[in-house]
């Protein structure tokens, strides 16, 4: 591949997965709305929100670090993506690999936390306690699924693995090869995506307490391009790692649509957990079903 | 509890040595050194007591040390006691009976002490006994007036000397290309007085040595004051 | 070679004259004592470089062993010879009232130092052993206090009963032989002593002897001893007098009782008084007690390692005793104004800072920290442990090892408090000026043998070779055959 | 093997056995010196008879005629001079008794100890040793993890 | 005159020098320039760094008790013979500004300082040069004592636990030279060769035996669980720049000293074919457990602390087990992270103790509960302390990431998930703590004291700044550092890494930093754009926030900063057990009771009555014989 290609992929890269990532906002919030019996909103209602976001008049800002945790926890993600094969595009995949991957994915949290931090808001600080505590809690089954597959494969390289299972076909996608992996993973996907009953660090109900308390403007507006994201990463990791990746975008779209609908089928379906109730479930099921799913791809 | 195990133990070592001395075999081995001695004395010392041949002659510097030893003892002794306080209180004179005995006893004691120091190479006795018996020549009239002292420098002069000559005779010898304490002057006639060579000379010393080191500490542990 | 007697005669003759002399001269008593030891040092001294790898033997009185006694002098008699009297006048006794008397007691220790490292005869040896117990229990007593009574009383039962048991080693010794002199009793030990009864001569004679080289259980007298003694008298007792004791033993070992039932025993009591001792003075609160309890753990190392046998378990053994011989005797001095509570010493660096650095690099010596002397002597005991390839001399090293731990533990407790910056309690007061020279002079010492251990190593280990060297012996005396 | 020998070498090691029990059976001081004495006899007596021979006569010429079996005179010089050293040794050892009655009023060994320990114990300015004075290793260690 | 002679030579001298020059302010800018002419001549030898020489022997050798004795360097030497010069240089300046004032105007001596900096050095060099085992143990006991005197030189605390570590540490080096000893007894020697040559033919009894004691041994300097309790408060209160020093390099001698026993010497296989109990338990596993263990229990120990220092000092016990969990790996990629880790672990612990120290030297305090806000007043130093925490928590782009990156690579390819879950345990657990760091000292609420606070003297920035700069530089570009890493696997016989520039080139995965790196800043600069295209932001006052409708202001602190992580700590707290310190208190009793015992008997009332005892006893011995 020519570096001029890479560069174009390296730009595509992140903007596809923007507005992969919109469209999965709005079916979360579709799907919130139908399980509330509700309408929910229009189809461009993501982006207007993002527009309206950025072009608020009052924009507080308490410094440059708070400026600049919003630039990281963006700009984190959108090299995350280049890290992350999809169909006719490889990135960086052979350069990174799934672990460059899970530890570029937790640059966006670290920047969000700085820049909470320097708000000086004591609610934020303890919203910033809170997710990294649930960080803790879902990364180890998380890390434990990366590892298992990283291991069947035998490389890191996410194009790789997505090869190796394209060749068997369906038979060989991860999760046919490592169910209890491929379930615990799902399970840790709650937590990463911070949605219910794994949402107690977000706080959205009260929002005196939490990370976004002294978000405003274009600040929000950098948390909800993250979030697009950040759906997007999970829900394409999970595809790569478990369903065999994506040959067409065709068959692509729908593999990790699902994906993301499944945590979101769940999430309003769920109260919340406080923070240590969050560590203590993350820390034995998903961990143990982990485990056993190790147990069986080491033996 | 300590006692008890203090006599088990005792116990013990009586059973062991039991043991040890039923393995022992008596009198199988020739005491080949005391043989040879028996057989060479007379010539190589001349000394017709072979025991003060021993004493003087082969081991002689056994016997410088029980000198020292000695010594230091009354030393060691002098500076535990310490100095008697002059107001202390003394004991009384004894009994005309026992002063009149005592100044009757004392030139006696002498004579028989001297006689015995300068006879110590030829019969039983010598240096030591001697020696002892000065010593209590000197004490008896001590034991019958306590008020009276002994005069230390003349003491502590006769041993300091006397142990001197003890090693210079032995240093001579050095000096004359034999070995330390060598036996000089010739042997005499064996069994005559004068006989020996310098053995009976270094009598003489041990002899003072011992009577002034006993004197010296029976008077100091007469003099120290009275525990009551 | 004649002038080997001298070592002993001439502090002798001088001891006696001492209160004579004084009669006359105050002055000339004061400076003769010292002005003696000098000339002895020089003339041993004189003496070694003659000496080289020969070994000479005096006949006293002119008769021939084994009827007379001989003085037997290679590099190691020697040595410890002239150690005597160097640490006797390093260590002279302070002024005080009773200067004359432990003036002359300190020669006379001098005296019967050099000829218990020099005598070549059974009995001799013991008279001399007698003799430095009465010297040492005259100077412990000089301090003239109820407690130093006390202690003096109790070590001179325990020294006098080691003794006895002693003269009764040499008794059956006697009986099983018939003489006296080592030389032929080396002759005569395979066919005569190698039984029953030589063992046990051993084994009385081991513990007699021991009572004074510390040898575990019979050292209870050592703290209490080392409490309340002048501090100098406590440095020449650890550090030279306990060697001399061990010095006998090693001979009686390589001469006479080379059996390896009596290495055993020698190596058992020696762990246990490193166990004992290391442990002991771990807890120990006051400064005296603490060097007391580490040196019956120092002199633990060395019976342990003269219980090595063959050339290596002397050379080891005698570095480590080497090396103490140098250490203890600085650490004494300092406890010259260091002496009582460990909790006082807060703080003393500020008044004594060259102590408190002295202090330091003994303890780091003692310990075996490279490249200090120290370590090295441990480290060829170590080794030689460990080639026996014996459970029990590997035990042993384990031993040593962990002594010295607990050592490294306490000793550094207390360096540490020494620059603690406490306001609330006076630092005691600074050393007297003598005491620190001569234990500067000693560090000294110890550092130049850091620098210089390469010679220093050679040189030691030669005397080692002589020292085991049994035909050198025998040959060297040349007992004549009896009947 | 006369009789004689049987019972001189019996009382040579009774004497040792009677002075060992003395010492360490006795508690008074002066009791104890003179056990250490009666033990130094009994040595003395072995020593004596390593090469003892029935019927040996003294090793002294007398008037020119040599005996035909004479005792063994190394002993004897041995046992004179141990004997000497030994009277040293007790002098010493009743002077020291005499002070110590004097500075404690008492002889007995257990109190003569006790006194010792705290004449040490002051001059050092510690404490008799207890259980409870721990180094300061061992406080600090119970201190953090008290704390 | 070898160069490593010259090398030796000047950093003894730099001893002296210092020395002689005294107490005095000028005293640490000639130790720096020291320093600096010491690098140059180790940069003389960088031949070594390249792999293009074996080695360089010194020409002092000595013969002790038959027992050669001789120093060389070799890669491995040379790696962390650069981290340690480049270490003490930087602390040094560090030390010589205001700081250096500040220390003697408060009666501290510079002299004492200086010297104790110098000693390390020199020791440490000492320690790296050894050619044989002996020089080795000579060595390591140099730089026990050195690194015991500038703990020394620092608060009581500090003196205690240096004291403590005096403890250990000399236990420690007693196992070792009974490790020694008894591979002396095997091999006939202390050669290297013939300690390798005589390894297989141990018997695994005693192979087992010497591979514990050196690990007890050496671990005692890496504060391997668990001999790890004296070092965190220890090189906490030891002075500034001291523990920045300590904190880069110290600990990593025992890493130093079992890479070159166990690797080097035994080889991890042998470890790994020494089974215990149960056959799939080797040597190799328990001492990776033990690493991993390290890792666990001091990174949640530091995430406890609210002393910005202690903290720093806990996670370098922590990261130590990243270095031996590397290099018992074995294989390329993990030795080379293990190594590598060393380099980077230095650079970003000297950096967050300097701004530690920074911070302390301008507020007085290192207490994370009295800080706060400082960002606005010492950005500098924030920027630092940025670099330095992502370093620590081993995210892109900062060095620190690839090292463990290479780290997880390998055991992933090892597959042994536990250890790497062990690992990213730690590192998660390094992120919470780090982050808790530097909200607690830079961000929330700045207190009214701190207000007129200023920047860091040029003196402090200026280490910092380039240690800041390494930091980053060699996470964009690994292939610097890992050149030298290369050559020192091939020092030790390891495998050597294949890598270039950016990082490690691998069909199955491999790392290109310069790719990530640039991604990573173009995302960045792509946030901005997007960031800054919106509307103007106005700038308020840092209390001029929402509260819940609460009127807030300066004098009312509401920094959240105590219990930083409640919901983790209501959880896990109770873990913290402070079962070592049982363990340290327990065997203390037992040394305390033993000793009681001990003084018992030598009081005894009758002493004779042992004498009898030892009589009947060896008697009996004898008769029953």
């Amino acid at each position: 591949m020519s570096p001029g290609e890479l560069i174009i992929e390296l730009f595509l890269m992140p903007l596809v997965a923007f507005v992969v990532g919109l469209g999965m906002v709005l079916m979360y919030r579709r799907i919130g709305a139908r399980i509330q019996r509700r309408v929910g909103p229009p189809f461009f209602q993501p982006i207007y929100d993002i527009i309206k976001l950025y072009g608020k008049h009052t924009q507080i800002s308490h410094g440059l670090i708070h400026e600049i945790g919003i630039i990281m926890a963006v700009g984190g993600y959108v090299a995350a993506e280049t890290l992350l094969p999809v169909p006719g595009m490889s990135g960086l995949a052979d350069k990174g690999g799934v672990v460059t991957l899970a530890y570029v994915m937790m640059i966006p949290s670290l920047g969000l936390a700085l820049g909470v931090g320097q708000c000086a808001n004591p609610n934020g600080s303890i919203g910033i306690s809170r997710a990294l505590t649930a960080m803790l809690a879902y990364d180890i089954p998380f890390i434990l699924v990366i590892f298992g597959a990283a291991y069947v494969y035998g490389t890191t390289n996410l194009a790789d693995i997505i090869a190796i299972q394209q060749q068997q076909g369906p038979g060989g996608w991860g999760i046919v090869q490592m169910p209890l992996l491929a379930l615990a993973a799902l399970l840790s996907l709650q937590g990463i995506m911070g949605k219910q009953p794994f949402e107690i660090y977000i706080a959205p109900a009260e929002i005196a307490t939490g990370p976004m308390v002294e978000m405003s403007g274009k600040f929000m507006g950098g948390l909800f391009v993250m979030q697009c994201f950040q759906l997007y990463t999970v829900g394409v990791l999970y595809t790569t790692l478990f369903l065999g990746g994506g040959e067409y975008w065709l068959t692509f779209l729908p593999k990790i649509f699902s994906v993301v609908a499944i945590p979101m089928m769940i999430a309003f379906v769920f109260p919340r957990y406080r923070t240590e109730d969050v560590i203590r479930l993350l820390w034995k099921w998903p961990v143990l079903i982990a485990l056993t799913g190790l147990a069986v791809v080491l033996r | 509890m300590q006692r008890l195990s203090s006599a088990l133990f005792l116990l013990g070592l009586g059973l062991l040595i039991a043991a040890i001395f039923r393995g022992m075999e008596f009198g199988t081995v020739a005491p080949i050194v005391g043989q040879a001695i028996n057989s060479a004395a007379a010539e190589q010392v001349g000394a017709a007591n072979f025991v003060t041949a021993v004493v003087l002659g082969y081991r002689g510097f056994d016997t410088l040390l029980e000198l020292t030893i000695l010594f230091t003892a009354a030393t060691a002794g002098g500076m535990v006691l310490g100095k008697r306080s002059p107001t202390a209180k003394r004991d009384p004179d004894a009994g005309f009976i026992l002063q009149a005995g005592a100044d009757l006893l004392f030139p006696l004691l002498v004579i028989v002490g001297l006689y015995i120091i300068l006879h110590g190479h030829l019969t039983p006795g010598g240096g030591f006994q001697g020696g002892v018996i000065l010593a209590s020549a000197f004490f008896v009239p001590i034991l019958a007036r306590p008020g009276t002292r002994m005069s230390h420098t003349a003491v502590s002069t006769i041993e300091g000397l006397a142990g001197a000559s003890f090693i210079f005779i032995g240093l001579l010898a050095m000096f004359g290309g034999e070995a330390f304490l060598t036996p000089l002057m010739g042997q005499g006639e064996l069994g005559a007085l004068l006989s020996a060579g310098s053995l009976p000379v270094l009598y003489l010393a041990v002899g003072l040595k011992v009577g002034s080191e006993l004197a010296g500490l029976l008077a100091q542990l007469s003099e120290s004051e009275a525990v009551d | 070679m004649n002038q080997l007697a001298l070592l002993v005669a001439l502090p002798l003759i001088t001891a006696f004259l001492l209160p004579v002399v004084n009669r006359v001269s105050t002055l000339a008593a004061r400076w003769l004592g010292p002005l003696v030891l000098l000339v002895t040092s020089a003339i041993g001294i004189s003496l070694w470089s003659q000496l080289g790898d020969s070994a000479v033997a005096v006949e006293l009185g002119g008769f021939r062993p084994p009827l007379g006694i001989t003085l037997y002098a290679d590099r190691l008699a020697l040595l410890f010879a002239l150690a005597t009297s160097i640490g006797t006048l390093l260590l002279w006794p302070s002024r005080g009232e009773e200067w004359l008397r432990q003036s002359t007691l300190a020669l006379i220790l001098a005296a019967s130092g050099s000829g218990l490292a020099l005598s070549g005869d059974l009995f001799n040896i013991y008279v001399f052993y007698e003799l430095v117990a009465v010297v040492s229990y005259g100077l412990i007593a000089a301090r003239s206090s109820a407690g130093s009574f006390a202690a003096t009383v109790r070590y001179l039962i325990v020294s006098s009963f080691g003794a006895a048991l002693a003269l009764t080693g040499i008794a059956l010794v006697y009986q099983a032989t018939g003489t006296l002199n080592l030389a032929q009793l080396s002759q005569l030990a395979p066919t005569h002593l190698n039984n029953l009864q030589g063992l046990a001569a051993f084994v009385l004679m081991l513990i007699g002897f021991g009572v004074k080289a510390e040898l575990f259980p019979v050292n209870t007298w050592v703290p209490e001893v080392y409490a309340t003694a002048p501090t100098r008298v406590s440095g020449l007792l650890a550090g030279v007098v306990s060697k001399l004791a061990l010095l006998i033993i090693v001979r009686l070992l390589v001469l006479v009782f080379n059996q390896p039932e009596a290495l055993t025993v020698m190596l058992v009591l020696g762990m246990l008084g490193v166990v004992t001792g290391e442990l002991a003075a771990w807890r120990a609160r006051d400064f005296n007690r603490m060097i007391a309890y580490s040196s019956i753990g120092q002199l633990g190392i060395m019976f342990i390692a003269f219980s090595i046998p063959g050339q290596a378990g002397v050379f080891a053994g005698l570095a480590v005793a080497l090396h103490h011989l140098v250490v203890k005797p600085a650490m004494f001095l300092l406890a010259g104004r260091w002496q009582g509570s460990l909790d006082r010493l807060a703080g003393a660096a500020r008044t004594s800072p060259l102590g408190a650095v002295l202090f330091i690099l003994l303890a780091l010596s003692l310990i075996g920290v490279p490249p200090l002397p120290g370590f090295w002597a441990k480290l060829l005991v170590m080794v030689n442990l460990m080639a026996q390839e014996n459970t029990l001399y590997s035990v042993g090293a384990w031993v040593i090892m962990g002594g010295a731990a607990l050592e490294a533990n306490y000793l550094f407790r207390v360096a540490s408090s020494f620059y603690h910056r406490s306001e609330q309690q006076t630092p005691p007061v600074a050393h007297r000026t003598r005491d620190l020279a001569t234990a500067s002079l000693l560090g000294a010492g110890l550092v130049a043998g850091a620098v210089l251990i390469m010679p220093l190593a050679d040189e030691i280990e030669g005397v080692a070779s002589q020292a085991a060297n049994r035909d050198q012996y025998v040959q060297t005396v040349n007992p004549e055959a009896l009947p | 093997m006369p009789d004689t020998g049987l019972l001189l070498y019996g009382g040579a090691f009774g004497l040792i056995l009677i002075g060992i029990a003395g010492i360490v059976l006795s508690a008074h001081l002066v009791r104890i010196i003179f056990a250490v004495a009666l033990l130094e006899a009994g040595a003395n007596l072995l020593l004596l008879l390593a090469t003892w021979h029935q019927g040996a006569a003294a090793p002294i010429i007398v008037a020119g005629r040599v005996p035909d079996l004479m005792a063994d005179p190394v002993p004897q010089a041995l046992v004179l001079t141990a004997i000497v050293i030994g009277v040293g040794i007790l002098a010493l050892a009743l002077s020291l008794a005499l002070r110590v009655q004097r500075a404690y009023g008492t002889l007995d060994m257990h109190e003569v100890r006790r006194h010792m320990e705290q004449d040490i114990a002051d001059e050092a300015g510690i404490d008799m040793p207890s259980s409870s004075h721990a180094p300061a290793a061992v406080q600090t260690a119970r201190q953090e993890s008290g704390a | 005159m070898t160069p490593l002679d010259q090398l030796l030579a000047l950093s003894a001298l730099t001893v002296v020098a210092v020395w002689l020059i005294g107490n005095r302010q000028v005293t640490g800018w000639n130790a720096t320039i020291l320093y600096a002419a010491q690098g140059v001549l180790l940069m003389m030898m960088s031949d070594l760094g390249y792999g293009e020489v074996q080695s360089i022997a010194s020409s002092l050798t000595f013969k002790v008790l038959g027992h050669g004795l001789h120093w060389r360097f070799d890669g491995l030497s040379w790696f962390f013979a650069l981290i340690t010069i480049g270490a003490a240089f930087l602390a040094s300046w560090f030390a010589s500004g205001e700081w250096g004032q500040r220390y003697r105007a408060a009666g501290g001596s510079l002299r004492l300082f200086h010297v104790a900096l110098a000693l390390n050095v020199f020791s440490m060099l000492v320690l790296l040069a050894s050619g044989d085992l002996l020089s080795l143990f000579i060595g390591w006991e140099l730089v026990s004592w050195a690194s015991f005197l500038i703990m020394a030189l620092g608060s009581a605390t500090a003196t205690r636990y240096a004291m403590r570590y005096v403890t250990y540490a000399f236990a420690g080096a007693m196992a070792v030279l009974m490790a020694l000893v008894m591979v002396y007894t095997r091999s006939g020697s202390f050669e290297f060769q013939d300690f390798r040559d005589a390894v297989p033919a141990m018997s695994s009894g005693s192979l087992w035996m010497i591979v514990i004691l050196f690990v007890a041994g050496f671990g005692v300097k890496m504060a391997l669980i668990p001999f790890h309790l004296w070092q965190a408060k220890a090189y906490a209160e030891t002075p500034g720049p001291g523990a920045a020093f300590l904190g880069a390099i110290s600990s990593r001698m025992g890493l130093f000293a079992l890479v070159v026993v166990l690797v080097q010497l035994v080889g991890v296989e042998r470890l790994a074919d020494l089974q215990l109990v149960f056959p799939f338990f080797s040597a190799r596993d328990l001492l990776s457990w033990l690493a991993v263990l390290t890792l666990i229990f001091a990174t949640f120990t530091a995430l406890r602390q609210h002393d910005a220092r202690r903290l720093l000092a806990w996670h370098g016990i922590g990261q130590g087990g990243y270095m031996l969990l590397g290099v018992l790996i074995a294989d390329d990629l993990g030795s080379a992270g293990g190594l590598m880790h060393v380099f980077n672990h230095a650079t970003y612990q000297a950096v967050l103790f300097m701004t530690v120290t920074a911070v302390i030297h301008r507020t007085g305090t290192s207490d994370l509960n009295k800080l706060g806000g400082l960002v606005t007043r010492m950005p500098l130093s924030f920027v630092a302390m940025l670099i330095g925490i992502i370093g620590l928590a081993g995210l892109p782009p900062m060095n620190g990431f690839v090292s463990k990156w290479l780290l997880y690579r390998a055991l992933i390819i090892d597959g042994s998930p536990l250890l790497f879950l062990g690992s990213v345990v730690g590192t998660l657990g390094t992120i919470l703590s780090v982050y808790k760091l530097i909200h607690n000292t830079f961000l929330g609420q700045l207190r009214l004291e701190h207000v007129e606070v200023e920047e860091a003297p040029s003196s402090m920035i200026w280490p910092m700044m380039i240690l800041s700069t390494i930091v980053f530089v060699t996470g964009y570009f690994p292939g610097l550092v890992l050149d030298w890493v290369a050559s020192a696997q091939a020092a030790v016989g390891l495998p050597v890494l294949a890598h270039n520039l950016g990082g490690v080139p691998s069909h199955k995965g491999g790392l290109d930093m310069i790719w990530v790196v640039s991604v990573l800043l173009a995302g960045f600069g792509i946030g901005a754009l997007v960031f800054f295209s919106g509307g103007r932001s106005k700038r308020v006052h840092q209390l001029d926030n929402y509260a819940g409708g609460h009127f807030l202001t300066a004098e009312t602190r509401y920094q959240y900063s105590d219990n930083f992580y409640p919901g983790l700590m209501h959880l896990i707290g109770p873990w913290y057990r402070k079962s070592f310190r049982w363990l340290e208190r327990g065997f203390v009793s037992t040394v305390d009771t033993l000793s009681q015992a001990m003084q018992g008997f030598y009081r005894v009332v009758h002493p004779s009555f042992y004498l009898l005892v030892a009589v009947v006893s060896a008697l009996t011995w004898v008769v029953a014989r």
